[in-house]
């Protein structure tokens, strides 16, 4: 069963990608595409559900499947083998229930577009990678998936090819994710050296029961984050991301923020066994997290773009998950992914469904006032801005509060100085998310008269899902993961003189979320000079912000443009062509040179060619006598 | 000084002779002799050793030896004769141009 | 042993087809296609099924034949199939008949004569695996050179002849080196054991001491190194490649430097065990410089040719490290990195060449937009792009993933116990997977994405033949990537007795 | 009869001397004589001094060998060329430029010849000209041992003719043509 969950969304690439794109001629129309491209996804779905119920009558022993063996070598064998836990299960249920709705909403998305199959083949792939990841018992199997979600990512962020910079932008997330896969493979060489397997739940146990000072925890931990990093877009290899956003709405909703970016913080959950043991790494995880969150949310605060906003704010809120991660509370972090993915994929989707309305429009300073123009979109962005921005009941408040609590009360590298900062990033992702939706859909309308014009609600296939998205938002939070998680992820021990300040904190966040939407409201809300005027108080700031820190400048001057010229002048110039051709072309020429002399001699005289022979004999006789 | 030793060191002036003989005269047909020359010298400390040991190779050898100098002398003059057409001169400094 | 007469058969089909060509008359050149290929077929077909026959759980050599060849020297024609070889022998006649299909309609001078070289390289290279007396192995090494020669002499480019004469002289040169090397170790084996013999079996049983097992393995290494190629000695391979027809840069690209490695696995390090130990950071620091060095020139190059050419050259540093890991992981990983690379950069330059028929052009700043252009096209390229790459799934990841995996498991008791240049070594092999993604992508993105320009449209999209073609290769390339069980079974016992071969000490105190 | 033995022994000796000393005498003045055909009969002379010599040795067969296809065929064939073209030669200069050199090369290289290979002959195993072996174990030798030779010696007598003529050919066709 956990096999054909996978194989289902393969099947479904297979069938759109050669039956409907010209590579099998077109043979199927747009109906057949979005019955194959969304039913398969769906059936996937209905079997993780299925796969969850027999979890439960099972009593939660983990189911195991073992597809077929890829290989054997010596006494490595490496099974492609699935793995059903209940952490697999809360994953799996993320990626193929919210992947099949951002299907269903890709149906009206991508209506007129003239890949509409090639689309729907990108992503199933997707799905088949991201459960194949999900679902895999081995690192390897992980693996496989980890780099076809990339591959996946790569194809739907350039799926529009025809500009040249949406390539370029899929282009840098695969070679940035490409770096981060390099720390990834170095652990998993390191436990494969170490335990000879590559299997996760053995790895775990392995370092549970104390049997592997072998091998640096901290080290395989460091190796694996480096993947992490990548995949999840951290500090420093968080470049991609927003670059990421030149796909399709949907793929930016179902990839780069709801599922694919998570996988990072499902690998250092599903290997939390190794992550107890490695404190070292945690702290650095916390660390990396929590800047990133910090950062990422201060570039949020003055981008334009809708999309880039929302990039932003999922790279802080996977700061979050990754703060959470530091300081031990796995389950948290899921819970975050859960509930991140719900409004993110609500936020994202409603941008669609904005810029679908505005034909194309991304940036905010040229919209306002949608919300009496398309209502449905407005309520259900504003209800996903709410929870991200961690107001309560919504799903945003809880997961975002235990974070908070336990970054500041866990014993496992919990500190106050983690929650001030952790605490003032909520506070600006409050302020930026309410920026954002003041701008777009309050105030005075700033579009030209032609789009205003031409401004429509989204089909029901779209806007039904950003309500089913919505009200997921809103209740998520009281579906209780770290709870469900709790057997099979423990939460870290608190702090027992903290426990007092667990109410106070949670009055602060909210205070803090509250503050936020204050800011925003009377800065947006009223007229724009407020705006201005900050603006050009802090001009500087604002420059460093909208340049996002110069990171993309210094990685081209650091490493880009070296590499070139390395290659170029040095190797290319000086090794290849001048070193070693020119030796080649150096020696050619030195044997020609030597001919020319030689044949000088050549005169065409018989005498001194018979008398060099005469010379010849007499020499080689002397010598041999000599030496003979 | 016995036999084998006088005839070996005829043999090797005779060798010699023929080769400087190459080297100084200058028409062709007395150099084609001086070529001869040497030939004769090589087959007479053929035999010689061949004698020495009692062996037939070294008879072998100089029959063959015979072989090859009538095939060179077969070749050689028709090639002087046409030379000597296209030049009206044995010198063989004339036909220097020969060269590659 | 109806295998063992098959086996003959399989090496001497392309004679045969030489001989076929030789009687069908020159202008009927759909009568000469058609038999090539069909002499192509027959071969795969016959290797398809003696690669069924194989039984994976012998080790040494199967269906093999011995006859006395030159009886005073000890030299025999001996052939046989073991787990060195089977999977180069099946590549090699995989590529056989998409190669001749590939050149139907690029090739239209002396086409009967085309054929034949096909052919006659055919024959050469399947020789020189299946060979297992050295005297063979080296009479079937230099063969190859002659028709290749040809190949890129009479039908290729602008600068065929500087091109060929390079790569003849630098092959030839590491030849004249190997040779001398051949004649002193039979002659060594011959005063040592008393047994005068070229056959491989006799003589990896030569006891040598480490100084002269040190120069004679330098000048097999020369010779290898310079056929694999490895950098510094690579600069033929790019002219080779760009100047060569379609069909030579596929065998060139496909086979041939395959030739270097298999050399280096089947001889040059089995002979030489002590001083290969001795010489493996040298050679494992110039199998990464080759890794690192090729990825970074083919990152700076404008013919699409030539980006190949030096990923090659990347890509078959991969082999080297895993076969010089001495790790099982990394050695069974080198094979399929070598399959894995003849059907990858075999496919992608037969991809260049259907680009190349129908712009005349290979700058790659004269295409763009080709995905829009010819979709088709541009899905295989994908395919093959990714698979260069790496991406798990395809043959690249296995072959990649295996080799890094088994050199650093190797390396690291050595960095535990003190040495680290493994370690340090393995993990800037690893950087090549990033820039192996670098250059193939720039690659892509310049070739396949972006506005639309291409010389000479409207452009017509793959044909039928071409298409099943790419389809043969890209299935071969997922099969490799997904199902490596089955493949790697049958070379397993080979990959332990080189292991064991090496790690074995065999020397002697003084030379003989 | 020991004496008579004896003498003939020294006789035998003397020829022999005699035979060698004309026949290097011979040859050292085919260097200076200036007309061609003095020098050819100064060759035929050493050739058939030479004969004598392989005559005393006890090979006949070879001294016959070397009369009839050296003075008979080798010499005639020369002698034939320097008639033909003699009169028309104008003039030749008898000596290159080389003389001093190659008179030098006369010294070195029986020199060098004689001080690398010389040293001191084990004693022989049969005195010369003691051993006479006819023309029948030549034969034999011949026809059995070095049977391949025999045969490649008649290849190469008819390439030799085909050569010949082709030259001449040549030569026929160029005349035409120039």
């Amino acid at each position: 069963m956990l096999t054909l969950i996978v194989v289902l969304p393969l099947l479904g690439f297979l069938l759109n990608g050669v039956l409907a794109t010209r590579l099998g001629g077109n043979v199927v129309g747009n109906r057949f595409v979005t019955v194959v491209g969304c039913g398969l996804p769906i059936a996937s779905f209905a079997l993780v559900v299925a796969s969850c119920m027999a979890l439960a009558a099972g009593g939660y022993v983990p189911l195991v499947e073992v597809a077929y063996r890829w290989a054997e070598i010596g006494d490595g064998s490496f099974e492609i083998a699935f793995y059903f836990d209940r952490l697999a299960a809360v994953m799996a249920l993320v990626v193929t229930g919210v992947g099949s709705v951002i299907h269903v909403y890709s149906i009206g998305y991508m209506k007129d577009d003239p890949g509409y199959g090639r689309f729907f083949a990108y992503l199933n792939v997707f799905l088949f990678f991201m459960l194949l990841l999900v679902l895999g018992r081995s690192l390897l199997v992980l693996f496989v998936g980890w780099e076809g979600v990339g591959l996946a990512s790569y194809l739907l962020i350039g799926f529009w090819f025809d500009d040249l910079a949406n390539a370029r932008a899929g282009k840098k997330a695969f070679i940035t994710n490409r770096v981060g896969d390099a720390g990834f493979l170095l652990g998993m060489f390191l436990l494969y050296t170490t335990f000879g397997t590559l299997d996760m739940d053995r790895i775990n146990a392995a370092f549970g029961a104390g049997a592997a000072p072998a091998v640096s925890a901290s080290l395989v931990g460091l190796l694996l984050f480096i993947g992490a990093t990548g995949k999840s877009a951290q500090i420093p290899l968080h470049v991609w991301l927003p670059d990421a956003m030149a796909g399709p709405t949907p793929v930016s909703a179902l990839i780069h923020a709801a599922t694919m970016v998570t996988a990072g913080v499902y690998l250092v959950a599903r290997m939390a066994g190794v992550y107890v043991h490695a404190p070292e790494a945690s702290a650095v995880i916390a660390v990396v997290g929590v800047t990133t969150a910090f950062f990422a949310a201060t570039i949020a605060l003055v981008q334009t773009d809708i999309k880039k906003v929302l990039a932003y704010s999922t790279i802080s809120q996977l700061g979050f998950m990754f703060l959470a991660l530091g300081v031990g509370a796995y389950a948290v972090a899921i819970f975050h992914v859960v509930t991140h993915a719900f409004f993110k994929a609500c936020l994202f989707l409603g941008a669609g469904s904005v810029i679908h309305a505005l034909g194309g429009e991304q940036d905010v300073r040229r919209m306002g006032g949608l919300a009496k123009k398309i209502p449905l979109t407005f309520w259900t962005f504003a209800v996903a801005t709410a929870a991200i921005a961690g107001l309560p009941p919504l799903a945003g408040f809880f997961s975002k509060d235990e974070i908070l609590w336990y970054s500041f009360a866990s014993t496992r590298g919990g500190a106050p100085w983690l929650w001030i900062v952790a605490a003032a990033t909520a506070l600006m992702t409050a302020f930026y998310m309410f920026r954002l939706l003041w701008l777009t859909f309050l105030g005075r309308s700033r579009m030209s008269a032609e789009v205003e014009h031409h401004v429509h609600e989204s089909p029901w296939s779209m806007t039904g899902v950003l309500v089913v998205l919505a009200v997921l938002s809103a209740v998520g939070g009281f579906i209780a993961v770290p709870h469900f998680l709790e057997p099979q992820l423990a939460l870290p021990a608190v702090h027992e003189s903290l426990h007092a300040a667990e109410t106070p904190l949670v009055v602060v966040s909210v205070v803090l979320a509250l503050a936020g939407l204050a800011a925003a409201a009377f800065l947006f809300g009223g007229p724009s000079e407020r705006v201005e005027r900050l603006r050009a108080r802090f001009a500087g700031v604002h420059r460093v912000l909208s340049a996002k820190y110069f990171v993309d400048e210094l990685y081209a001057r650091l490493i880009g443009r070296p590499l070139v010229w390395i290659s170029d002048r040095v190797f290319l110039r000086l090794g290849d062509r001048a070193l070693l051709d020119g030796t080649l072309h150096g020696m050619a020429a030195l044997g020609r040179g030597t001919g020319r002399v030689l044949a000088r001699i050549q005169t065409g005289s018989l005498h001194l060619y018979a008398w060099l022979v005469l010379a010849g004999i007499a020499g080689a006789l002397i010598w041999s006598s000599r030496h003979g | 000084m016995d036999r084998t030793q006088l005839l070996i060191g005829v043999a090797v002036a005779l060798f010699s002779i023929g080769l400087v003989g190459v080297v100084v005269r200058r028409n062709v047909l007395v150099m084609l002799m001086c070529m001869e020359l040497m030939l004769n010298g090589v087959n007479l400390s053929l035999i010689t050793f061949a004698q020495q040991t009692a062996t037939t190779v070294g008879a072998v050898v100089v029959f063959l030896v015979f072989v090859v100098a009538t095939v060179e002398i077969a070749l050689a003059i028709p090639i002087v004769l046409l030379l000597v057409r296209d030049k009206h001169t044995l010198d063989i400094g004339a036909y220097s141009e020969l060269r590659g | 042993m109806a295998e063992a007469a098959v086996l003959n058969w399989v090496l001497f089909l392309p004679l045969v087809g030489v001989a076929a060509l030789a009687v069908v008359p020159a202008d009927n050149g759909r009568l000469v296609r058609a038999l090539s290929f069909a002499v192509m077929a027959i071969q795969l077909a016959l290797v398809a099924w003696l690669y069924t026959r194989f039984d994976p759980s012998v080790g040494g050599l199967q269906f093999e034949t011995r006859l006395p060849w030159i009886a005073a020297w000890g030299v025999s024609y001996q052939i046989g199939l073991d787990g060195y070889n089977i999977l180069l022998v099946l590549m090699t006649a995989y590529l056989g008949p998409l190669v001749v299909a590939g050149a139907f309609t690029a090739i239209s001078k002396d086409v009967k004569l085309f054929y034949a070289m096909v052919f006659l390289v055919q024959f050469a290279m399947v020789g020189t695996f299946l060979a297992q007396d050295l005297f063979l192995f080296y009479v079937f090494w230099e063969t190859m050179l002659i028709p290749m020669f040809l190949l890129i002499g009479i039908w290729g480019g602008e600068r065929r002849i500087y091109a060929t004469l390079k790569f003849v002289l630098y092959t030839a040169f590491g030849s004249i080196l190997m040779l001398a090397a051949v004649i002193y170790l039979v002659w060594s084996l011959q005063k040592t054991t008393g047994i005068t013999s070229f056959a491989f079996a006799d003589l990896v049983q030569t006891h040598l001491p480490l100084d002269v097992q040190t120069i004679l393995l330098a000048a097999f290494a020369l010779s290898f190194a310079i056929k694999v190629p490895m950098a510094p000695l690579h600069t033929w391979l790019p002219d080779a490649h760009v100047e060569a027809p379609t069909a030579g840069s596929v065998i060139l690209a496909g086979v041939m430097l395959k030739m270097g490695t298999y050399g280096f696995m089947k001889l040059g390090f089995p002979l030489f065990p002590d001083a290969t130990r001795e010489l493996t950071p040298v050679l494992m620091s110039l199998a990464v410089l080759s890794i690192v060095y090729g990825a970074c020139l083919a990152l700076v190059q404008d013919d699409i040719k030539k980006i190949i050419a030096y990923s090659s050259i990347s890509h078959l540093g991969y082999v080297m490290l895993g076969l010089l890991s001495l790790d099982l992981l990394g050695i069974q990983g080198a094979v399929i990195q070598m399959v894995s690379h003849g059907l990858v950069a075999g496919g992608l330059f037969l991809m260049v060449g259907m680009i190349y028929e129908r712009c005349h052009t290979r700058e790659l700043a004269a295409y763009g937009g080709i995905a829009k252009l010819l979709p088709v096209y541009s899905v295989f390229f994908m395919l093959l792009t990714l698979a260069s790459v790496g991406l798990p799934t395809t043959s690249g990841f296995t072959g990649e993933f295996l080799v890094l995996l088994g050199a650093f498991k190797a390396a690291w008791p050595l960095h535990v116990a003190g040495n680290d240049l493994p370690l340090v070594l393995a993990l800037v092999a690893v950087t090549g997977v990033v820039l192996g993604a670098l250059y193939m992508l720039r690659f892509a993105l310049g070739f396949l994405f972006g506005a639309v320009h291409a010389p000479h449209q409207p452009l017509a999209d793959l044909g039928a033949r071409e298409r099943w073609i790419l389809g043969l290769i890209v299935a071969a390339v997922f099969a490799l990537g997904l199902f490596p069980y089955e493949p790697m079974k049958k070379t397993e016992l080979a990959a332990k007795a080189y292991r064991e071969l090496i790690v074995t000490p065999r020397l002697t105190a003084r030379a003989p | 009869m020991a004496t008579i033995e004896g003498l003939l022994r020294q006789l035998d000796t003397l020829l022999l001397v005699v035979c060698a000393f004309g026949a290097l005498a011979a040859a050292v003045t085919m260097l200076f004589l200036r007309e061609p055909m003095r020098v050819a009969l100064a060759l035929v002379t050493s050739m058939i001094l030479l004969g004598g010599i392989y005559g005393l040795l006890g090979v006949h067969f070879v001294a016959a060998f070397q009369v009839l296809i050296y003075v008979g065929a080798v010499m005639v064939f020369i002698v034939y060329a320097i008639m033909l073209l003699e009169r028309r030669e104008v003039e030749v200069r008898r000596y290159s430029r080389l003389v001093v050199p190659g008179i030098a090369g006369l010294v070195v290289l029986p020199g060098a010849i004689v001080a690398s290979v010389w040293k001191p002959l084990p004693s022989p195993v049969h005195e010369l000209g003691d051993v006479s072996f006819g023309i029948g174990a030549f034969s034999v030798a011949f026809l059995t041992e070095y049977w391949l030779l025999f045969e490649l010696t008649s290849v190469l007598l008819v390439a030799a003719v085909v050569a010949a003529v082709a030259v001449l050919g040549v030569g026929r066709k160029d005349a035409r043509r120039g």
